[in-house]
Formats: structure tokens, sequence, C-alpha cells
């Protein structure tokens, strides 16, 4: 039954490819930063299936460094490039 | 085979884009984003050669090495470019009248 | 079955990277361009996924998606100061 | 909506001559990749062989420090050239209106930072028989300092100079001194002895993934620590300030 999991994961990824209009188009840079937020947390479901798929228990472990790492895009954005200009109706954008 | 030959191809046009990115544009930022590119198509072309479906036996590590090693050569590379960079900019920006004030005296009061 | 699932897997991811990287070299929008290549290193991490090769998505995992991101914005940062508030001069807008 | 800068129209003549050349490069490269004969295992059996005697169980440990030690080490070297490279262009960035830590984030860096450390000796650890290693440790334990250089904790600018050129150079120094002491010993650069292959590459990874997360670390932080420490510390500066007074 180990196809089913890798199905699981292939509807998994056009969930990826829907947030890619977000970055696309969200007028604020929090959105665009909220949405790769959500890749990571797709991109940890999607290796905790695959792993299981694939039969290949190592996966769980990248699975588990991208669920510590995404804390650090956003901690970097919020201290460098959201703060200061926070205060502004749409936020961060360079002209 | 195909999963081979549709990563190769995958690279293949990642380090064409990056190639073509890399000459037409002016900003260093956009030239070390279209560098990271094209690395990313070499490590998957280079990959992609030593790929074997599951089952069907062991994967040579030999390349897997050589990216692993490659990857962590190309961050330390776009650090530092990113830091030549900014570098240029300050410096650059610094020799404008005008413009001084606003990227030099910060620093100068932190320290 | 499995293997069909996976081809199939293989083709979105492979389409939606190209997608992603011709996005982010292409918009004049440099934030939105980090932001698309956080993303894209998460998509990359799954492609060593499939191509068998942990060792190397671990790598990228921690690397590519979480280290570089940061990297960027935080030179963002410091080029932006520089230049706060004057238009771009040396704009990709004139290509 | 999204207008690339690769529209068609916008090209002009020069750029339109290099998108073809471009794309006639990416075809030769594709009828070089067709028609390579592809899916041979070249060195499988090569490195499934030397297994055993390389004292590790994973084989990208094995060929990484093993079998191509001598690749490692030269890449090691070139971390540390990114250092001193940054290290001499600039002073570390810190940005000048340095917003105060809410307690989310201070909480953030209090709960993820000691995990990121525990997760990096892990990935040492696990290196020598499953995925991980001293590239992947060190990259998480280099995560565990950026987050902190990003929070801006107040103790970051004071760190002592000399303790982190230790921590820097102390990756190469181990490597490097294993190397030799393995030539002295077996008459190989590298050609760890008999049985010890495991030990002594569990020490090279926990050595080297310090050096790596401090110089990712370092080179996130942007340049040489600030001066005055410098100027306090090391010698040389000391020398250097002197003269121009």
């Amino acid at each position: 039954m180990s196809w089913m999991h890798t199905l699981f994961a292939l509807i998994l990824l056009p969930a990826i490819i829907v947030g890619l209009f977000r970055i696309l188009r969200g007028p604020t840079a929090a959105d665009r930063m909220v949405t790769a937020q959500l890749f990571g947390t797709c991109g940890v479901a999607i290796l905790l299936l695959l792993s299981t798929g694939m039969g290949n228990p190592v996966l769980l472990d990248i699975a588990l460094v991208f669920a510590l790492l995404a804390a650090l895009t956003t901690m970097t954005f919020i201290r460098r490039t959201w703060h200061g200009s926070g205060k502004k109706k749409h936020g961060y954008s360079i002209p | 085979m195909i999963t081979t030959l549709i990563y190769s191809l995958t690279g293949l046009i990642l380090f064409g884009m990056g190639f073509f990115t890399l000459i037409i544009h002016s900003h260093p930022l956009r030239k070390i984003l279209a560098v990271n590119v094209m690395s990313t198509g070499v490590f998957l072309i280079l990959v992609a050669t030593a790929y074997i479906p599951l089952g069907e036996g062991e994967i040579d590590p030999v390349p897997h090495a050589m990216v692993l090693t490659g990857i962590v050569v190309s961050v330390s590379v776009t650090a530092l470019a990113l830091i030549l960079a900014c570098r240029i900019q300050e410096t650059s920006n610094s020799s404008l009248p005008g413009k001084r004030q606003q990227g030099e005296v910060p620093e100068e009061s932190i320290r | 079955m499995s293997y069909f699932i996976f081809t199939i897997f293989d083709i979105v991811l492979v389409l939606s990277m190209v997608w992603i990287a011709w996005h982010l070299l292409g918009t004049e929008d440099i934030f939105k361009a980090v932001v698309l290549f956080i993303s894209f290193g998460l998509l990359m991490a799954l492609a060593w996924v499939r191509m068998r090769a942990p060792d190397v998505a671990l790598a990228e995992a921690a690397l590519g998606a979480g280290l570089t991101g940061p990297l960027f914005l935080s030179a963002l940062r410091r080029m932006n100061r520089t230049r706060k508030g004057e238009r771009r001069l040396d704009s990709d807008e004139t290509r | 909506m999204s207008r690339t800068g690769k529209d068609h129209k916008q090209l002009d003549g020069f750029q339109r001559m290099l998108l073809l050349l471009v794309i006639c490069m990416v075809m030769l490269l594709g009828y070089i990749i067709w028609s390579t004969p592809g899916n041979k295992p070249v060195l499988t059996d090569a490195v499934a062989q030397m297994q055993e005697q390389s004292g590790v169980e994973s084989p990208v440990t094995a060929v990484l420090l093993n079998f191509r030690g001598y690749d490692t080490l030269l890449e090691v070297m070139v971390l540390l050239l990114a250092v001193i490279g940054t290290w001499s262009l600039t002073e570390a960035f810190f940005p000048e209106q340095v917003s105060e830590i809410s307690p989310v984030q201070m909480g953030v860096v209090r709960l993820l930072a000691p995990v990121m450390c525990l997760v990096a000796a892990y990935l040492v650890w696990q290196g020598s028989h499953l995925a991980g290693g001293a590239f992947q440790g060190g990259a998480i334990f280099g995560a565990a300092g950026v987050l902190m250089l990003v929070t801006e904790l107040p103790g970051l600018r004071t760190i002592p100079v000399p303790p982190l050129r230790l921590g820097l150079v102390l990756g190469p120094l181990l490597f490097t001194g294993i190397a030799l002491f393995c030539l002295f010993i077996t008459g190989d650069l590298l050609g760890y002895p008999e049985g010890a292959g495991g030990w002594l590459i569990l020490l090279i990874e926990t050595g080297c993934a310090v050096s790596i997360g401090l110089t990712l670390a370092s080179l996130f932080a942007g340049g040489r620590p600030d001066n005055e420490f410098q100027g306090k510390n090391s010698p040389v500066s000391r020398t250097v300030s002197g003269d121009r007074s």
C-alpha cells in the first residue's frame, strides 16, 4: 500500500503550486513570506509521506531540519526586513 | 531512465536560464541569484546521471559526495559575493555627493 | 502503479521548478525574487529526495532552504540602507 | 501581471543574438547528455568493496572522508578562505536602529537554539551509518548562530575574537593534523591505520562541524568583529593602529 502515500504526496504538490500565485501576486512582503512558510509546512508533509512511500526513514530527518530552519527565515524577515517599515500601509516593498 | 532524462533536461534548462540572466541583467543581487540557479542546474545533472530506480541496485555515492561539497562551497561563495556586492554599493554610493550621510554616519555612530 | 505515480510526481515537480526559476530570474522586484528562491530551494530538496540522494537533500534543506534565504534578506537590507528614500538608479527596469 | 524581464519585445539585437547562442549551447549540451550512456554505476562496486575497511557504514561519508579525503580537506580550506575574504572586506553588519527584542522572539531563540545544537550533534553522529555528517551538522549549528545573530542578542557583539578564530581553524587544523599523523603512521596522507578509521573520522567530523557552523555564522554576520575588541586582543591590529598614531 505504499503507493497510497506517494499518491497523497502527489496530491499535496499542487498545494505548493497554488501558493505560488500568492507569491507572484501578493501585494505586501508579508504575504509572500507567509506563503514561503506555507511551502515549508507542505514540504514537511510531502517528505513524511514520501519517507513511507520510498521506504527510507532518513527522510524524517530532512523533515525535521525543514521544520527547524523554517523559523530562521521568518525571524530574519521580521528582524531585518519587516521591522521599521511595518508602519507604512503597504509595508515593505522595493520601488 | 525516464527519471534521469527528466531531471537532466531540467538541470540543462535551469543552467541556460541562469546563464542568460547572468549576462543581461545588471543588478548584482540578481546576478548572484542567477549563478545560484546555474550551479543548481549543474548539480541536478550530476546527481541525475547517477540515479538508479528503487530496487535495481545501489546508487553511485561519488557524485553525491561531489555535489554535497559543491552545495556547501556554493553557499559560502554566495555569502562572500553578497558581502562584496554590498561593499561595492556602499563605496560607490559614498563617492556620490549627498548620499554619504545616509550610508556612512550610522555605522560610525554604532562604533 | 508506484512507478507511474513517481513519474507524474517528477514531472509536476520539475515543471514547477522551471516555472519558479523563470519568475525568479525575470521579476523586477528583488524581494520577490528572494522569496521565490527560498521556495526554489525547498523544491530542490524534494528533487534530491526523489533522486535517492538523502545526504544531498539534507544539505540542501539546511543550506539552500534554510541559510541562503536569511543571507539574501540580510544583504537586501544592507543594500537598501545605503539608498534609503531614493529611486533605484541601476534597476532592471531599463532592460 | 508579472511582467518578466525577458519579454521578447524588450530585447534588443545584442540580447537576441545572445539568446540564440545560449539556446544553441543548451541544445548542444542536451545532445551530449542524450547520447551519454547513462545509468551505469561506475564506482559503486569499488566503493562497496572497500566499505568494510573504511570504518563507517554510510557510503557517502566513506567517500567524503576516507576515499577522497583530500577533496574534503581542501574544501574546508575553501570555507576558511571565504571567512578570511569576508573579514578583510568589511566590518560586521549590525543595523543602525536595534529594535527591542519582543518576548516571542526571545522565546523562539531560547527554545530553538539548543534544539538546533542537539540536532546538529545528532546529525554528525548519524553520519557514520545513515545520511548526515559534518556539513549537515555544521549547517544546523551555523543556523543556531544565525538565529542568535539575527535577534541581536546583546552579548554577541562583545564576543572575544581569539576563541572565535580558534573555533574557525579547529576543523582544518584537526584535519591536517590527522592527515599528517596518518602520513607518519602508515605512509599515506589520510591513509587511516587499520581499525582506527571510524574514530578518526568521527573526530574530524566533529571538529569540522564546529568550524563550518562558526564559518557560516561569521559569513552571515558579514565581516570581521568590531575593531574595538580586535584592537584590544590581537597584536596585529594593535601595531597597525600604533603605527597610524
